[in-house]
């Protein structure tokens, strides 16, 4: 049964990888969006059947196939659907199944076979993701994290003629690779510290120790697989990649690099809850870099002009928040936002697909403007989305966005608080000015697009609905006890952020009433000053911001450049690499070295046969006389 | 049945049809009599198979003869098909006129 | 016996094929020589490989050859006339080196003899015959299918081999007796 | 000498003479009924009827010259004519002609008639055919004449492209009876189903029977399929230079072989000596009346049907029937296999 969820979609990549150049658009679509929907059926099965077990053991598992036994290395290709994975994978698929439906409309434009090639590769990652979620150990694990990356790689670059696509989809691989190669170097230690590579083993060997309080082998383990969620999670520093990965088509920006694969690195380390929680210095880390790239990516997103970009480093920002909630050991919050998040992002995402679409593939925010009367489903769709994300109260941000300050606030991190804080504002400045530039004031592009804009398609604008409608109802699965919920989705969760044994030791941490909406009023009052402040900037007073920028022009260019870190990367990394590559390895040791010994072995062969050519006569006789010699001197040799 | 021969005799008589084979690759100038002399020695050949093949009372023997016939047609038709192509640039049969590959 | 008379034609056949130089004769001999071969099977209680050994030796192969030799009218032979290339000193001259080979195999035969004649056991025809056509061909097609089947491909590469090979440049003319022998 | 080795020797001396006295009769047979379909008179005026008329051409034949052309072979032009008639002569040696018999009680154990039982007597059928191509072979190339040379290699071409098709049609007879010996298939053709209808191969293999008459008549050298001696084109074909009794040779093995392959023929498809009213002893008289009835259609077609050309004579055999043969032969071991007939 749990096989059949990832293996629905590897059909489907199968059929049209295979057939799809042949067959026509309706057909290779049906195909696609069919194999998620049931995978998304199927899944929807599997965990109504985990809910019906008891709250402690709820947990199916699926040995598939015995995969490597070597020695002391027995890996099972184990899949197991347990209250997290239960919850990706209705994302995964619930989400996935929108946004194909999504794509059959935005990539009607595709050539067929293109077209097919887009929805195989679609499949092939909803089925990589499906076996990363699933997977029941580090090495099934990491299958679906190269999977993804791979699919990931090429649907960036799915418009391969166009250079930048290409160059995009590289640097998102290489990029990936450096952190996949710490991922590698954590699980061996993994290995080698508790000799298996089961999640549920490794969690129990682990949850018998204490915490480390010094750095230790706990600690670079956690710290090696972190480094690995930085590279697939775009976190300080390997985050680079995410932006540039815009080049994709819009759906899978909103697919793969907003609702599912970018939270891979988020659900790694809740997965390994027991062993991170086990490790206080990585969590300090991961808490710290978590908001740092909120904080930086917030900023960068506040100056953004291209439409999608601004949503990347959202993207990227809310990931922050996501880090910093499993930094503080708010598990839960952090899944529970990486779960509200998936609606919101991949809602503004298809939104802004639907913007590009109606304007032909235009992206610049200062080419659009007073899209809202052309556009109201994407507008009001749209809309929903800011104000989700913004975390204005009584939609899904709010809640989860809120939990994990409420959580960071009462583990005793006031600093982080402040920031996130600040970056809630941030968040809400720069969706809100995104907004306005699109859909308010006046049309600033050329005035070719002007009439004959036309709204979303159906299959485009049902997919909007129902993700606003889940932007707004999402976050009602988790209210928190102070609004009079119970918390539903933490509760859920729980048990798989304990080792199978531990009981529920340190049960919710029960702040006071009061400090609980204080730091509610502090988040909502950040997120209307934050739309205040775009509404001020960029509906109001335009020449005001402008005025601005001129004032700080030093700053402005700073955030505009994105801090310069792609050519701090290339100075620091790639020009040293490239450098030692040119000068020692290929001027030195390839042209000297390799080169020389390949010409002087040629020239040993050459010269040896210059000498041994004089015995090839040509006369077949002669060759025979030959080989006689050679067998009555054998013959002789055994009679003797 | 008559009393057979004994087996040294079959292999006797194979050694020399073998010998005789062989040594006629190198008497004849004639491509096509030296493919003959080939032919000899794989008969040879099979009539070792198949006198070992009684001697062990086994059929194998008899099998791998069937399997050098076939092989020997097959080397027949290739070997001829050669012969002709080669006639046909040098209007020649003699051995010693296609040594142009000669080192 | 008839072991010795058949051995007698075997060995007098065969010698005839590489002593007279007319290639006709030396067909009909070598044909000579396989019917003489064929008997020996019989003896052996191997009449399954006897009459195959007429059949496609005899009756395929042979012809081929027939053919052959009446296509390309080579029924005289050529004179060692072709002068050895004067060269280095590690060129075996090809005068010598057939009058080596020549040699060389006759050595071989005394060899043989020799090696025969000093065996220890003398071998004996005790083990029971396999005469059975049917026997045969259960063995064919089980323990040696794969033999078989590759043995059959051999058969197809040669055969395209062979057509491609004979096949003129020029577009054959219809029937031409040159491409019905090669297909063979 | 025991009666047994008597009345083998006996029965092999029968089975000559019978065979040169068929030629002689096939040569009458022919030319009446050659007469016959041409609404002509034919041979009338030897003996009664023309009744002598083949002893009369064999004094012609043995009273003419022996000529050789100068520029022949010797020993391969005088080897050719006795090749080609050996090889006939033998092939019938393994062909049975009727049931075992103990010659009214004169010998202790029934005898077949059969000049050579062996258990393998289909593929020394083979074995001896394959040689007959030698006599045409030789004769063309040693008669150094250029129809015989053309008509010996079309004919040989011929020989060998057919004989594939024959040894697959016989195969599938051989894969239905289980079994290499004439005698044996023969035995196997014996009673009726549902007591009307014989056991013959030929209603379980009718497109085997076809192929088989068909290639039989190529292998033959006979019209439509005789090309070697054309006359419009070859002259006389192979037999060109040839004259006199090495002449009457190959006209021979020519008639034998065509009584060969229809004795074959009646042991293979048509029950051989098995029939209905009469005993077992007298069975050679349905075997002489089923092998007559093949001759004369031999006869028929050869007077009725005109001549192929040689190079659809070479597609048709390579191209339909050697493949309708191979799918015969499948479609029977199939059968065989899964109804287990």
């Amino acid at each position: 049964m749990l096989l059949l969820i990832p293996l629905l979609p590897f059909a489907g990549f199968l059929a049209n990888a295979s057939l799809g150049r042949r067959l026509p658009k309706a057909v290779s679509g049906t195909i696609a969006c069919s194999a998620i929907g049931a995978s998304f059926v199927v899944s929807v099965l599997s965990v109504t059947r985990l809910l019906a077990q008891p709250v402690e053991a709820r947990a199916i598992a699926q040995d598939v196939f015995t995969w490597i036994s070597a020695g002391r290395v027995d890996v099972a290709f184990g899949l197991r659907l347990d209250p997290l994975s239960a919850l990706m994978i209705l994302v995964v698929t619930g989400i996935g199944s929108l946004i194909h439906v999504y794509s059959t409309a935005y990539m009607h434009e595709e050539s067929d076979p293109e077209y097919a090639r887009y929805f195989s590769y679609l499949n092939l990652f909803a089925a990589f993701m499906l076996v990363l979620v699933l997977g029941s150990n580090f090495l099934v694990l990491f299958v679906g994290w190269e999977g993804v990356g791979l699919c990931s790689y090429l649907l960036i670059g799915f418009w391969y003629r166009k250079p930048s696509a290409a160059d995009a989809g590289k640097k998102a691989f290489v990029v990936n690779r450096i952190g996949d190669f710490a991922f590698i170097l954590g699980m061996l230690l993994v290995f080698a510290t508790f000799g298996t590579l089961e999640f549920q083993a490794v969690a129990e060997q682990v949850a018998r120790l204490a915490p480390e309080t010094v750095f230790g082998t706990l600690s670079l383990i956690t710290l090696l697989l972190f480094i690995g969620a930085t590279g697939k999670s775009a976190q300080i520093p390997l985050f680079v990649w995410l932006p540039d990965a815009m080049e994709g088509p819009t759906p899978v920006s909103a697919l793969i690099h907003a609702a599912t694969m970018v939270t891979a690195g988020v659900y790694m380390i809740g997965r390994n809850a027991v062993l991170f929680s086990h490790a206080p210095d990585t969590l300090a880390i991961i808490a710290l870099v978590g908001v740092a790239t909120a904080l930086v990516a917030g900023t960068i997103g506040l100056v953004q002009t291209d439409i999608k970009r601004v949503l990347a480093y959202s993207t990227v920002s809310q990931l922050g928040y996501m880090f910093l909630a499993m930094g503080v050991g708010a598990w839960g919050a952090g899944v529970f936002h990486l779960y509200t998040h998936a609606f919101f992002k991949a809602l503004m995402f298809l939104g802004s697909g639907a913007v590009i679409h109606a304007l032909h593939g235009e992206q610049d925010l200062r080419r659009m403007g007073g899209l809202k009367h052309d556009l109201p489903v994407t507008y009001w769709t749209f809309l929903i989305g800011a104000l989700a994300i913004a975390g204005v109260p009584g939609l899904a941000g709010f809640f989860s966005k809120d939990e994990i300050l409420f959580r960071t606030f009462t583990s005793g991190h006031t600093l982080l608080w402040v920031v996130g804080v600040l970056t809630a504002l941030l968040t809400a400045t720069y969706m809100f000015r995104l907004v306005f530039l699109a859909f308010h004031g006046v049309r600033r592009g050329d005035g070719d697009h002007g009439h004959g804009l036309h709204d979303a398609p159906p299959a485009m604008a049902i997919a909007l609905v129902v993700l606003a409608v889940g932007s707004v109802l999402a976050g009602y699965i988790g209210v928190p006890h102070a609004l009079g919920g119970s918390n539903q989705l933490e509760q859920f969760l729980e048990p798989s952020f304990r080792a199978g044994a531990e009981a529920a030791s340190h049960g919710e941490t029960h702040a006071s009433l009061a400090i609980e909406f204080g730091l509610m009023g502090a988040s909502t009052l950040a997120a209307v000053a934050g739309i205040a402040l775009a509404a001020f900037f960029f509906l109001r007073r335009p020449e005001a911001a402008a005025a601005l920028s001129e004032r700080f022009s030093g700053v402005y260019r700073l955030l505009l450049n994105k801090y310069y870190v792609d050519e701090l990367y290339d100075a620091a990394v790639v020009q040293p690499i490239r450098r030692t590559s040119e000068g020692a390895l290929w001027k030195g040791l390839d042209v000297r070295v390799i080169d020389g010994a390949v010409n002087g072995v040629g020239a040993g062969v050459f010269g040896a046969g210059s000498l041994l050519r004089r015995l090839q006569t040509g006369s077949v006789r002669a060759y025979g006389a030959g080989l006689m010699l050679g067998v009555v001197l054998v013959v002789g040799y055994y009679l003797w | 049945m008559t009393a057979m021969a004994p087996l040294e005799h079959y292999l006797i008589l194979s050694a020399i049809l073998f010998a005789i084979g062989a040594a006629g690759i190198f008497v004849r100038r004639n491509l096509i009599t030296m493919l003959l002399a080939v032919e000899i020695m794989l008969n040879a050949v099979n009539l070792t198979f198949v006198a070992f093949g009684r001697a062990l009372g086994a059929a194998d023997g008899q099998i791998i003869v069937f399997f050098v016939m076939t092989v020997a047609a097959a080397e027949a038709a290739v070997g001829l098909a050669i012969v002709i192509a080669l006639f046909r640039h040098r209007e020649s049969l003699h051995p010693e006129a296609f040594t142009t590959l000669r080192g | 016996m008839l072991f010795y008379l058949f051995g007698a034609i075997a060995v007098a056949a065969s010698l005839l094929v590489i002593a007279q130089p007319n290639p006709v004769y030396s067909v009909l001999l070598l044909i000579a020589s396989f019917g003489a071969l064929s008997g020996l099977y019989v003896l052996l209680d191997a009449p399954f490989v006897a009459a195959i050994q007429i059949i496609i030796y005899a009756g395929a192969i042979m012809v081929l050859f027939l053919f052959v030799v009446m296509l390309l009218h080579a029924t005289k032979e050529e004179p060692e006339g072709v002068p050895a290339e004067a060269g280095s000193p590690l060129v075996l001259p090809a005068r010598g080196a057939v009058r080596l080979g020549a040699w060389l195999a006759v050595a071989l035969g005394i060899e043989f003899v020799w090696a025969l004649a000093s065996a220890r056991e003398s071998g004996d025809f005790a083990g029971g015959s396999v005469s059975s056509v049917s026997a045969l061909g259960r063995l064919l097609f089980t323990e040696y299918a794969f033999a078989f089947e590759v043995t059959s491909i051999l058969i197809l590469v040669a055969m395209v081999g062979a057509v491609v090979l004979a096949r003129r440049e020029d577009p054959p003319d219809a029937g031409g007796a040159a491409t019905e022998e090669g297909a063979r | 000498m025991t009666p047994r080795f008597i009345a083998q020797i006996g029965l092999t001396l029968f089975v000559f003479v019978m065979l040169l006295n068929a030629a002689a009769v096939m040569v009458y047979f022919e030319r009446k009924l050659a007469a016959l379909l041409q609404q002509r008179l034919g041979p009338y005026r030897v003996g009664p009827k023309g009744l002598l008329q083949p002893i009369a051409d064999i004094i012609k034949l043995m009273f003419k010259e022996e000529l050789r052309p100068a520029a022949a072979d010797r020993w391969l032009f005088a080897l050719a004519p006795i090749l080609s008639a050996t090889a006939a002569f033998t092939a019938f040696a393994v062909v049975p002609f009727g049931a075992a018999t103990t010659l009214f009680g004169l010998l202790d154990e029934p005898m077949l008639l059969q000049v050579a039982d062996v258990n393998v007597a289909v593929l020394v059928l083979f074995a001896v055919t394959s040689m007959g191509v030698y006599g045409i072979v030789l004769a063309g190339w040693s008669s150094n004449s250029k129809y015989s040379l053309i008509g010996g290699l079309r004919s040989s071409a011929q020989m060998i492209s057919y004989e594939l098709s024959y040894a697959l049609a016989l195969a599938s007879v051989l894969v239905l009876a289980n079994s290499l010996s004439l005698t044996e298939i023969v035995n196997g053709q014996a009673g009726a189903w549902l007591g009307v209808v014989p056991r013959w191969h030929l209603f379980l293999q009718p497109v085997g029977f076809l192929i088989f008459m068909i290639a039989g008549v190529a292998e033959t050298n006979r019209a439509p399929f005789d090309f070697p001696e054309a006359e419009q084109e070859l002259v006389a074909g192979y037999h060109t230079e040839y004259s006199s009794m090495s002449f009457a040779m190959f006209f021979l093995a020519e008639y034998i072989n065509m009584v060969t392959v229809s004795a074959v023929a009646a042991d293979l498809f048509l029950g051989g000596w098995h029939g209905p009213f009469l005993p077992e002893s007298l069975g050679w008289i349905w075997f002489l009346v089923k092998v007559g009835a093949i001759l004369f259609f031999y006869v028929w077609m050869r007077w009725t049907l005109p001549r192929y050309r040689y190079d659809q004579l070479m597609s048709f055999g390579w191209k339909v029937l050697l493949p309708v043969a191979v799918v015969n032969l499948l479609v029977t071991a199939a059968g065989v296999l899964y109804f287990g007939l």
